[in-house]
């Protein structure tokens, strides 16, 4: 098992501290393939509350499919078979009597390309607290604005709550879709590459938002942009060929990795 | 290193082939004019023989034997009549058949099948369909010459063109927006109610419009069904007797009397207004709910 | 005479019921196409009379409308020829009794271009030696000099309704006695489309109702016919009279016995069928029959009630 | 636990738990759904099968009366001859061959190249702008056209073949494929367009004309969808009606002659059913076998189609 | 104008080798508008002979644009406007008696996504040499040849010559489009991230062919990935926001940067 980490990173870490973050995923010797395809080889890896987790590693190491396996989304790809199993809180998500829809109500997530709904802004925020059946106009209303407001787009939108969401900026777009998960206060929040489709501006605008939102959240974050996974998360794991060649703090990670693979990847030798 | 493709004789040949492209490009440019030129001939004779005959009093008269008292009123009627079952049937049952195909079905022999099944419905001649409807539903199931049967002949026969306009829309609705809904937490049923459904609507519309038209114009199906020629009333529900407009066109233009050719024209134009009207929806839906995402 | 427009629902005011009941309910009409415009000029003016009742007239051809009639599903059939042993038996085992009506004469027109002017009139064997095949030594590319001497050295055109109408059937009957029909004769089923082929062509010869000659006389030709008694062209007296022969023939509508006795309606229309027959028959282009077969129909009729 | 900062009155968690509670009912929809909508589905294959009851069972009569043997080789269609009548299809046959070849002669080089101006030269508005027009004439009932054949058409044709009959395959042909041209520009046009535009940048950044993008790239790389609009195109023809019923005449003869009156397997069936056949006789049960020829005319092309967009299937 | 570098970085340039090199594209004042939307605004630059110039700069800061105005490409998308100059070995490209399929037959492009067309691999590669009226099936077979060892990929592919493209990987596909583009023997080529769609491996092997390449041809690349420039180029430009900020050496570019932005931009604190 990692050592636990104490959340402000340069502190010293005691012994006392470990164990003081509770985790949210635990995944063991998880093994998955499309058809043929091996894409996920012996994955163990823990996930803590209230951290900011990002994986990274080149293109097609299999960060997306991990993380889609986490709120079990794989499941929508045809000829996936999985092995090894991942506990959610306890739970093994894999269980006959979880259902996929109660999983992924606590498990919100947001994708790399933004993908509202070809609805208005409000009615996407509203999506979620809908479908779980809450009616209540009043308290509808309030939940959108919460939610617009805890994606710090609060006040570009206020005015057009019922324009089409595709009048908004790709940015902007973004925030809205990390509005409309946090409309139904899900535990843990997972982002695919969620700023890579941005400009300069608008990912910075989302990545204060993770440091914003991991107070009452646990993130897990898949970047393929380095210095992002430096900026903003506490853990990081490196993926190479669909398996995990590191994971640790993020600090030590990038300032000194263990692996030369790892080593290669951050200093640029490919990728 | 010596040089395989002569730079000169590229450079000579550039002239020729584009010149050969500015020919090729008048040339379907000249195709694409043909359809457009026939169309104007087409309605050029009609819209002539049919001007003078065609007034208030046509669309508001019964058919007649005296063809300045023939009107389209029964047809006109009938026609919407057809369309009050076609419509919502055919609707149903393609939308349904195209979400099961799309969303539900598993790859597998049956569904294959069915797929198969339907692609070959949509080029079964309609004739071939008039005959099923008489033999079901106006003999089998005592329908009779009703609009009931008509319009259920005819939701057959449109039912595979709307059934693969419907799963084209359903497919260019980006996986991502079904992604973005499961993430949520939503059922299957919800996302395809609240999520794919709205967004495949304009599609679903589009295609389904011009299959309607396609009833509208029919006659063959419907000459084999006995559907009767003259009406001088209008039904009273979907058990009624009734005509439709290429009915009347199609008798009026057998008529001995050289006016009733006047008077056919004007029943075309009426139906090709119908059509036109139509049509413009379909175009209408198309451009304002262009795909956005 | 379009202060009628507008259909029966208001013409039927002021005239009242005062004299006649008003009926209500359906009758269903299907049949030759032939016969299709005396009856919807009937169905016309009776709806005027009877506004609530639903007449509606189909066009299925006369063995359509017989298919339908032996198995109930109408409770009138018109038919341009007599109904056929087949079709009587349907109808016995469906159980369906039917009486027979006439209700006017055709006559059938034998026609040619305007421009040719070299048939005065043609005999009934002439008639069927350029109409059979093979007739003319086994040849059916058949020259004008072939008919008659003196006529034309060039080949006749031929001009016929389809083999599947009444008209040809009893062309078929008269003339050709079954034979089979020249192979090089064009066939349509639109009469209108045969009054146009001959009218575009010097040697072109045709067939078809008398109402499409009627309509097209400035046009066409007509060809009166030798039976015996000398040529004979086809007018109203001659049809009427039975002078024009062969070639005259009745039309029918058959009615459902069943329909008869338990619709008024159907009684009421089948007798303003025989009332008006005669009026509207000549409208539409065919000829009446003789008062007097009007008179005996609508005693036929009371009979059956 | 989240969003302990915030000062709210309620817990959507909370809610959305208790909401958990009462969903029994969306369980059952989620149950229900996917077989209502299986029922839809079976419509088509009810359909189907109706179809082929209907048909098989009055052809079954029809070959219990004349042999299947004599229906297919003879060449010989006279059917209203009660004794000496002949139930040879060839000649329906050769007159929809006939027709339908004469409309493909016009509908597939002309769609083809209207699709091509469409979807590589013409501008993103014209196209919006022809589009529907095209379709319009698509709209048309057929059995306009067919009037527009008889009475346009085959007179304007007589000017150049002096020979023409009045009721010849080749005008109604030459307008059925009118009609289609629509039919086949616009399923070619769909299948060009959804040949990704970085293949044409590809071609266009060698050199290429338009030209040579439109027909070494575009068209090879579409061949499954522009086939299989031909094939439907090809059904289509072969199932029109009202237009051969009016302009071919009803002459069922075998011959290739396209000046010749004809008659196809649709016009036929139209004929009897407006004719003068009695119910019961063989001429009546003849237009179910006419029609199943033509329901498997219909399936053997549709099985063509399939299996060349198949063959032909291109994965970019 | 910039100062001529010689062709091995790291040595001292003295003034006698200003201008050793001939200019291939030179581009004044160049201003591109998307309809409003103003892409490129008065780019300046110069590309040299047998040189890999790269042009880097976040997601929408006009690379892409610029690459595809050399070869006029850019005038296939609708209501583009452009002013300004580019002169192609001294002759402007946007002159009306300039065929724009001559222009491009000089200049070949590689684009982002492989795109190969949907034939054999032998039809590819022979579809240039075609088109200019080459039937000679040995000419054409050595051209084929020539071609695909140009692009590294000959012995990958020569016993499946007649086999589908498509059949081939993402990374021997964007080679097999290189080896497309070398066979009509262009003067220069565009590559716009060639790579991005790539798996390490075949990048590797990409940026040796392009290593390979810049003997017999100038190449111009457009990356996102700034390691990539830096192995592999000899000049970059910096875009940012439709203007270029920073032009010079490579080598001087990230070492010694001279605009605030570019460092901003190649330590990471953007992009
Ligand atoms: N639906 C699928 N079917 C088959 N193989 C797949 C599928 N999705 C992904 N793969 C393969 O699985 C491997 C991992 O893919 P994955 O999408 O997880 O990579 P990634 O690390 O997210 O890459 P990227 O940075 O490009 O998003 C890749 O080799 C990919 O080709
Ligand atoms: N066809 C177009 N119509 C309108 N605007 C466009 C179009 N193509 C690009 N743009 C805009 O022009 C700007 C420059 O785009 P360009 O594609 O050149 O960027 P880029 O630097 O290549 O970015 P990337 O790294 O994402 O490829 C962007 O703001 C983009 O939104
Ligand atoms: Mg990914
Ligand atoms: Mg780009
Ligand atoms: O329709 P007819 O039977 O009279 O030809």
């Amino acid at each position: 098992m990692e050592l636990a980490v104490a959340k402000e990173r340069k502190n010293k870490k005691t012994e006392e501290e470990k164990c003081e973050k509770n985790i949210v995923y635990r995944t063991k010797n998880l093994n998955l393939w499309y058809g043929e395809h091996h894409a996920l080889k012996n994955i163990d890896l823990d996930i803590y509350e209230n951290e900011v987790t990002a994986i990274i590693g080149p293109s097609g190491c299999g960060k997306s499919t991990y993380i889609k396996t986490l709120n079990r989304m794989i499941e929508l790809v045809p000829n996936v078979r999985i092995s090894g199993e991942i506990t959610y809180r306890g739970r093994n998500i894999f269980d006959k009597s979880y259902r996929v829809e109660e999983l992924r109500t606590q498990v919100g997530m947001v994708f790399q390309k933004p993908n509202p709904f070809p609805k208005s802004i409000y009615d996407n925020v509203a999506y979620g607290p809908r479908i779980h059946g809450i009616r209540d106009k009043k308290i509808l209303d309030e939940i959108v604005e919460r939610s617009l407001r805890g994606a710090a787009i609060w006040d570009e939108v206020k005015d057009r709550l019922h324009a089409n969401a595709y009048s908004l900026s790709g940015g902007q777009q973004q925030r809205l879709c990390i509005a409309r998960c946090l409309a139904i206060e899900p535990d843990v929040i997972l982002m695919d590459e969620p700023t890579s489709a941005l400009d300069p501006i608008s990912t910075l605008k989302v990545e204060e938002l993770v440091q914003e939102l991991k107070k009452n959240y646990s993130i897990i974050i898949v970047t393929h942009n380095m210095q992002q996974a430096a900026r903003i998360s506490d853990k990081t794991a490196f993926f190479l060929n669909g398996e995990v060649i590191e994971y640790s703090d993020t600090d030590k990670l990038f300032s000194n990795p263990s692996d030369k693979r790892t080593e290669d990847y951050i200093t640029g030798r490919f990728g | 290193m010596e040089k395989l493709v002569d730079k000169q004789k590229v450079v000579q040949n550039m002239m020729g082939r584009i010149i050969k492209n500015n020919f090729f490009k008048f040339i379907f440019f000249l195709s694409t004019l043909f359809g457009l030129i026939v169309l104007v001939v087409l309605l050029y004779r009609i819209f002539t023989q049919a001007i003078g005959w065609l007034d208030a009093d046509f669309l508001q008269n019964f058919p007649s034997r005296r063809p300045e008292r023939a009107g389209i009123k029964a047809g006109l009627v009938g026609s919407l009549w057809l369309m009050v079952i076609v419509a919502p049937v055919s609707l149903i049952l393609g939308v349904g058949t195209a979400i099961y195909l799309e969303e539900y079905a598993k790859k597998n022999r049956f569904t294959d099948f069915i797929q198969t099944n339907i692609s070959n419905l949509a080029g079964v001649p309609s004739i071939v369909f008039g005959l099923l409807g008489l033999t079901i539903f106006v003999r089998e199931l005592g329908l009779g010459r009703s609009v009931l049967a008509a319009g259920l002949t005819m939701s057959l026969l449109v039912l595979p063109v709307i059934v693969v306009a419907a799963q084209e829309a359903i497919r260019a609705v980006p996986n991502q927006l079904r992604e973005a809904s499961y993430g949520m937490g939503a059922t299957k049923w919800q996302t395809i109610y609240r999520i794919v459904l709205p967004a495949a609507i304009p599609g679903i519309l589009t295609g389904s419009i011009l299959a309607l038209s396609r009833a509208i114009g029919e006659t063959a199906p419907l000459v084999v069904l006995g559907i009767p020629t003259f009406i001088a009333y209008l039904p009273n529900g979907i058990l009624d007797t009734f005509t439709v407009m290429p009915m009347q066109i199609y008798n009026w233009t057998g008529r001995p009397q050289e006016e009733f050719q006047h008077v056919a024209a004007a029943g075309i134009v009426v139906l090709l207004v119908v059509l036109i009207f139509m049509n413009s929806i379909a175009v209408f839906i198309r451009n304002k709910f262009q795909k956005r995402y | 005479f379009t202060a009628a427009c507008g259909g029966g629902q208001d013409a039927g005011k002021d005239e009242g019921a005062a004299d006649q009941k008003q009926l209500q309910g359906n009758v269903a009409m299907d049949g030759s196409s032939t016969v299709f415009p005396i009856m919807e000029a009937i169905a016309e003016e009776y709806m005027i009379e009877q506004p609530n009742v639903q007449v509606s007239v189909g066009v299925s051809g006369t063995g359509g409308g017989f298919e339908k009639f032996t198995k109930g599903e109408t409770d009138f059939s018109n038919a341009s020829r007599p109904i056929k042993d087949e079709e009587k038996k349907a109808a016995q085992d469906n159980g369906i009794e039917f009486e027979e009506f006439k209700v006017a004469f055709d006559g059938i027109s034998i026609v040619v271009n305007k421009e040719n002017d070299w048939v005065d009139h043609l005999t009934v064997e002439e008639l069927k030696k350029m109409w059979t095949s093979g007739a003319v030594s086994g040849n059916d590319k058949v020259k004008w000099s072939d008919i008659r001497e003196g006529w034309p050295d060039e080949e006749i055109k031929f001009f016929s309704p389809g083999h599947d109408s009444g008209t040809f059937d009893y062309f078929n009957e008269v003339i050709l006695e079954e034979k089979p029909l020249n192979k090089t004769a064009q066939l349509s089923e639109d009469d209108n489309v045969l009054v146009q082929g001959v009218a575009g062509d010097k040697n072109a010869i045709g067939f078809f109702g008398f109402a499409y000659y009627l309509e097209n006389k400035d046009k066409l030709k007509v060809v009166p016919i030798d039976a015996g008694n000398g040529p004979v062209e086809p007018t109203h007296e001659t049809i009427q009279s039975g002078k024009y022969t062969p070639l005259s023939r009745p039309l029918f509508t058959y009615v459902n016995v069943k329909s008869l006795k338990e619709k008024a309606q159907v009684y009421d229309f089948a007798k303003f069928i025989l009332e008006n027959g005669a009026e509207f028959a000549e409208e539409v282009g065919y000829v009446a029959l003789p008062e007097e077969q009007y008179q005996e129909q609508l005693k036929k009729l009371e009979g059956l009630k | 636990m989240a969003m302990t900062d915030d000062h709210r009155s309620y817990s959507v968690r909370e809610m959305i738990k208790e909401n958990k509670k009462k969903q029994g009912g969306q369980q059952f929809v989620e149950w229900l759904m996917p077989k209502l909508l299986l029922l839809t589905a079976i419509v088509s294959i009810l359909t189907t099968l109706g179809i082929l009851f209907t048909l098989l069972f009055e052809t079954f009569i029809f070959f219990e009366r004349v042999s299947i043997v004599e229906f297919l080789t003879s060449k010989e269609w006279l059917p209203w001859n009660e004794e000496e009548g002949s139930f040879g299809i060839a000649p329906l046959v050769t007159g929809t061959l006939l027709t339908t070849g004469i409309a493909m002669i016009v509908a597939i080089p002309v769609g083809l190249a209207s699709a091509i101006y469409l979807s590589e030269y013409a501008s993103e508005k014209s196209r919006r702008i022809i589009k529907p027009i095209l379709e319009v004439l698509a709209g048309i009932p057929t059995i306009v056209y067919g009037f527009f054949a008889l009475t346009f058409v085959t007179p304007l044709l007589q000017k150049f073949i002096p020979d023409l009959g009045i009721f010849n395959a080749l005008s109604p042909g030459i307008v059925m494929g009118i009609m289609i041209i629509p039919m086949v520009a616009s399923l070619s046009e769909d299948a060009m367009s959804s040949v990704p535009n970085a293949i044409r940048e590809g071609a266009l950044g060698l050199g290429s004309t338009k030209l040579e993008v439109a027909l070494k790239v575009v068209l090879p790389a579409a061949t499954s969808g522009i086939a299989a609009s031909f094939m439907l195109a090809i059904s289509r023809a072969v199932g029109e009606t009202m237009i051969v019923a009016v302009a071919g005449g009803s002459s069922p003869v075998f011959t290739f002659d396209v000046t010749q009156s004809i008659q196809t397997l649709t016009a036929y069936i139209v004929q009897v059913t407006t004719g003068d056949a009695g119910y019961g006789t063989t001429v009546y049960y003849s237009i179910y076998a006419v029609g199943m020829t033509l329901f498997v005319f219909t399936l053997l092309m549709n099985l063509l189609a399939q299996y060349i967009s198949r063959r032909f299937r291109e994965e970019y």
